[in-house]
């Protein structure tokens, strides 16, 4: 099954793809994003409820999206990082982790400055942001260990299963704050009931989630580039690139 | 498959030889406990409310910082090394370090849960349920703090690392685990609470040995 | 445009300051990643290469001395 | 040799019952183009070896030449970053357990607890090797332990640490042993024990590879010698 | 008497190379901060009365935790025994490992305090009281952690014997600390308990440095 | 000679107008009837030594018999079970800033941090001993560290790492030297080149304490050995 994604998997291919799609993806991500936002920001109607503080949602959930699909991304990469032991993904799980921390950020930061005019307090302790937050802690935590070691091969290794165990536990982890939150919250804030929204205001963000994901791509791009020139230095092929 | 009998035998005579290595956690736990009337204040309610909540942050600290040696000086002189090399004992290496570490430190929060309960002005329902729970859950925290320490064996960078990776982990044990004593405080049953901890626990005993032994393999090398 | 004016549009109903804020600071993160990424591969090629300078005066310097 | 090593005998009967799986003369270990690189210094390249049952290698070099890494490789403990190890022509790989049961790695650090006496370490190497437990007190009196058995190692000197650790070899029912730098620490006559040890093992058809810094004083036939250079 | 600079240069080299020593703790303090709401339960008001306490406790504990390393790679590769040897630099050493040890681990935790204030809730009043306090208090924290690590610098026994050791010490702190936090949320003056905890402060840093060098000394030979 | 040390000569004329402040021949340090003793083991008693300035002392012995703990003692590590030590004739606890200041101790451990460069190391060292900083390039180059000034100690391998500790000699301006094992993972022409550098010590007026278990090939007059034997 992984015989045709063998070529792939060899770090020279891998590197000059990386730098071939690069620019693509980029500039896909920035026009869809600037798009998007702008659609988003001064072409729609305000919300009848809400007024003008929705349009943060054309941040707020792109960004929460791809904050659980960039970590579900990572924990592939470190899944068969550990079991076929390609090297590549070994990489690539270091290489995601500081975008998805960036998303999970963006997610919190947004989610707060959304909160402080809806709910009246910049921070509940809510499902969903706790375990938001928890998210962030997971990233975080896969960056601190990677990045303990004197070898580097060790601290890659290592990482990817720390990815592993953290995403068998993010539904536990999940399932647990949400069932904990109902206990204690009555209906005292709002919940996040979900708005039905009128499609003028639909397409703008659905733009912005493809925005975040193919952003994801671009930045996952440049940062395995910089990982394989790392881990192949002592190859010929990089040498000749960085003699010249 | 290599017998567990002579390897755990090994964890306690160690034990027995380092009595620091059960009587500090245990003590860090009861410091910790009683930092909090300090800082929080004595007033009997507020403790009764906050009390299962702070016994297992407590817990969790004390099982997750005593755990942070286990491997150390097994790794230090050799013995893990040789033992990835012949493979086929490590899992009852691991297995014994991993019952030994919840004898030396789970068992004896258990065990002092009568004084805790005297300390926070615990309930006698709630103290049961709080016995209960660390029955639980401290094998839990075992597994968990074992593979903590499996996987920062060789990072030299103390015991905050692996509280880091470690915490968010523990996170639906503790929401479980205070949920079950709060509402024994008031009264309710919290069988569920106690189903869900023991399919954690067994979860967590099904995967952590073989995470801990290739963590270990990947420290090694 | 929906709003009548750039005033309307930078005041946004009296939320400007949250949605300019959630704005601004994930743009600037995201722009941080970008360009740190970036950074880090040009600044590990030029490591790399000065290394590769160095690893070939070092070689010239052992040859002198033998 | 049998005055010098009255307990040899006493405990190598038992290979007499249970011949080496592979027979001398035989292919042991073979290792096709391998390489390491090391905090992205190549430590060596394209490296082939074999070793054949009876057979003894010493790995040479200065320090810091890669010889550490060159036995790890070997004992499974690392992959190669390029290459392959064949076990009786086999990769290691597949035949993994079968390797590891038939190995005995002894590296840099001793393996020896500093809380448990020379005896409980003993026992627990023991345990590990599924070996039967036994009286190890003749054992330790050879290697001039006699009366250290039962205080914690750490109260042993460096040189006595180090020959609780390699009494191991003494009950190891392992064909192939990997030792980096056994005679760190030992003394002259330490140093002469072990190499008669090392001959028998040899004869009865084991195979060793070693690295040392000293010049080994046995003389034997099947002795060959590999010299890692040093590249910065 | 050796000049402080060349020291703290070296220490801030270090702490610019080793970005966890000091980003680590500083994570640590947040996830623990974040325990207290999951195990205690997620109202406002209760957050509110336990903060100060809880803000307090955990400052501490990452204080603690993050001092264990500060001897340890320099008692290692034999530094601190040559620096004992030619005792001269020895004090001038230890001023910049404490210094350097509040500027990576207590400045970020007064910087950290408006995030904190958001997470638990605090009002204007005790945010103000807690920045405050925090300034005045995280250096006493370095001091006696240092202390700490200074007397188990050769002990390997990892963090928990170092908090046994120091967690008795930091109490009037934690008393002192809380009480100005949990004054300034009623509208009472808290300038007494400043000045106390300013009193202590400067005890201390009259006292420990002497101590701290007297425990390397010791833990060398 | 000159050619060899190029650098030994632009650093040394600071000795010239500094000379040492106990003249050659005369008694610098002395130990009388020293013991001790470690976890209830004698290691040497009734010991009494003698160092005199432009004298050189090499304490021999097998591992374990005591060196390094005599080592400590000397350099007022470690305070004696029995005995004192007299610096100048004077009590070595009367004097011990003036010693500690005219006394350079490089032990077991290099006392180089792994996170920082060669030159920052050297800077840190010259900064302990209160002295200004200067250039250390062709101090580093004539250790053969040439172009591997600049990268974290870690990525050295054990020798050039003993390299760098080692270079703090040559800027000391401290008459007496204790040194644990100098030669430790360095190969030979480095522990030529270091013995050279004793020498010019030596004829300088200046004192060295050493143990080594390679033997010195260096041809000096004050040259001295003591022979601790090591007792169980
Ligand atoms: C720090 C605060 C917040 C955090 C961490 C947060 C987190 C999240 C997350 C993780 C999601 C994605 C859920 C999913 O895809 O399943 C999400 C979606 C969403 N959030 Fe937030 N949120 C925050 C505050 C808010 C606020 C204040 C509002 C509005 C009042 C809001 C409105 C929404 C909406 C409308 C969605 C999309 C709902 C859906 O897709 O079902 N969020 N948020
Ligand atoms: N754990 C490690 N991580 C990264 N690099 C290492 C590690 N161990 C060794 N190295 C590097 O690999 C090189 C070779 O080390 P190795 O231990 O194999 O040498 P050796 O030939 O055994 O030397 P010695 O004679 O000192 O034992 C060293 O120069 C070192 O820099
Ligand atoms: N820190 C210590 N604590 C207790 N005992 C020690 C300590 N260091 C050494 N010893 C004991 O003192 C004895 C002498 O040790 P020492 O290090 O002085 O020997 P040495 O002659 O320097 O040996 P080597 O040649 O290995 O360096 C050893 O046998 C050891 O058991
Ligand atoms: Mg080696
Ligand atoms: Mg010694």
């Amino acid at each position: 099954m992984f015989k045709w994604l063998h070529p792939y998997a060899k770090p020279e291919t891998v590197y000059h793809l990386c730098g071939r799609l690069m620019p693509w993806l980029m500039g896909a991500a920035l026009l869809l994003l600037l798009l998007g936002n702008i659609w988003g920001l001064a072409f729609t109607p305000p919300d009848y409820q809400q007024g003008d503080s929705y349009r943060i949602i054309h941040l707020h959930v792109p960004a929460a999206i791809m904050s659980m699909g960039t970590y579900s991304a990572m924990a592939i990469a470190a899944f068969i990082a550990l079991v076929w032991q390609v090297k590549v993904a070994q990489w690539s799980v270091l290489a995601i982790a500081p975008i998805g921390a960036v998303y999970t950020a963006i997610a919190l930061i947004t989610g707060m400055a959304w909160g402080k005019p809806m709910w009246g307090t910049w921070w509940v302790w809510d499902a969903r942001l706790t375990s938001e937050l928890i998210l962030l802690f997971l990233y975080l935590g896969v960056i601190a260990l990677s990045g303990a070691f004197s070898d580097r091969q060790t601290g890659a290794k290592v990482a990817s299963l720390l990815a592993v165990v953290g995403v068998i536990n993010l539904p536990i982890i999940h399932f647990s704050v949400e069932w904990w939150n109902t206990l204690h919250q009555g209906a005292s804030i709002t919940k996040f009931a979900k708005p039905s929204i009128d499609p003028s205001m639909l397409w703008p963000l659905l733009i912005s989630i493809l925005a975040f994901k193919i952003l994801m791509l671009a930045l996952l791009c440049v940062r395995l580039r910089t990982a394989i020139l790392v881990n192949e230095q002592h190859r010929p092929w990089v040498k000749a690139m960085a003699g010249d | 498959m290599v017998t567990l009998g002579p390897f755990l035998k090994r964890e306690l005579r160690l034990l027995a030889r380092q009595k620091a290595d059960w009587l500090n956690p245990v003590l860090f736990f009861l410091i910790v406990l009683s930092l909090f009337p300090l800082g929080v204040g004595p007033e009997p309610n507020l403790l009764r409310i906050i009390a299962p909540g702070v016994i297992w942050i407590a817990a969790l600290l004390s099982v997750l910082l005593a755990a942070e040696r286990l491997f150390k000086d097994d790794y230090r002189n050799g013995v893990v090394e040789q033992l990835v090399a012949s493979r086929q004992p490590l899992l009852a290496f691991v297995l014994a370090k991993l019952l030994a570490n919840w004898l030396s430190t789970g068992l004896p929060l258990v065990l002092l849960s009568p004084l805790v309960a005297l300390l926070l002005n615990v309930d006698m329902a709630s103290f049961i349920a709080m016995v209960l729970t660390l029955l639980l859950g401290t094998p839990l925290l075992s597994l968990l703090s074992v593979l903590g320490a499996a996987l920062t064996v060789s990072a030299d960078k103390g015991g905050i690392l692996l509280a880091l990776l470690i915490l968010p982990l523990y996170i639906p044990l503790l929401i479980f685990a205070s949920a079950a004593m709060e509402a024994a405080s008031m009264a309710l049953p919290y069988h569920g609470q106690l189903a869900v901890m023991l399919a954690m626990l067994l979860f967590a005993l099904a995967l952590v040995p073989v995470a801990v032994t290739s963590a270990l393999k990947i420290n090694v090398s | 445009m929906y709003f009548q004016s750039w005033a309307e549009f930078w005041a946004m109903g009296g939320y400007g300051l949250f949605v300019w804020l959630s704005f601004g600071s994930s743009y600037v993160m995201l722009a941080a990643l970008a360009w740190y990424s970036q950074y880090q591969h040009k600044q590990f090629k030029r490591q790399l290469s000065a290394k590769l300078a160095r690893e070939k005066r070092l070689q010239q310097y052992q040859e002198q001395a033998h | 040799m049998r005055a010098i090593f009255p307990i040899v005998d006493s405990q190598r009967p038992v290979i007499k019952h249970q011949p080496f799986s592979v027979p001398v003369g035989q292919l042991l270990l073979q290792a096709q183009s391998l390489s390491c690189i090391r905090q992205d210094r190549v430590l060596f390249e394209q490296l082939s070896l074999q070793v054949h049952a009876g057979e003894l290698l010493q790995v040479a070099g200065k320090n810091g030449a890669g010889k550490s890494s060159l036995l790890r490789l070997l004992a499974g403990l690392a992959t190669p970053d390029e290459g392959q190890l064949l076990y009786c022509r086999q990769p290691v790989a597949d035949v993994a357990t079968d390797y590891a049961a038939n190995l005995c790695y002894i590296g840099h650090h001793s393996g020896i607890h500093e809380q448990l006496t020379a005896l409980e370490n003993l026992a627990f190497w023991r345990a590990a090797a599924e070996l039967p437990q036994a009286d190890d007190l003749a054992l330790l009196a050879t290697l001039g332990l006699a009366g250290l058995e039962d205080i914690p190692c750490r109260m042993l000197s460096a040189g006595q640490q180090r020959r609780v650790s390699l009494a191991r070899l003494w009950f190891s029912r392992s064909q192939l042993w990997i030792l980096d730098e056994p005679f760190t620490a030992l003394d002259q006559s330490a140093i002469a024990m072990l190499q008669q040890f090392f001959l028998q093992h040899l004869t009865c058809g084991g195979a060793i590879i070693l690295t040392t810094h000293q010049p080994l004083s046995m003389v034997y036939d099947g002795l060959n010698t590999l010299e890692l250079a040093y590249r910065w």
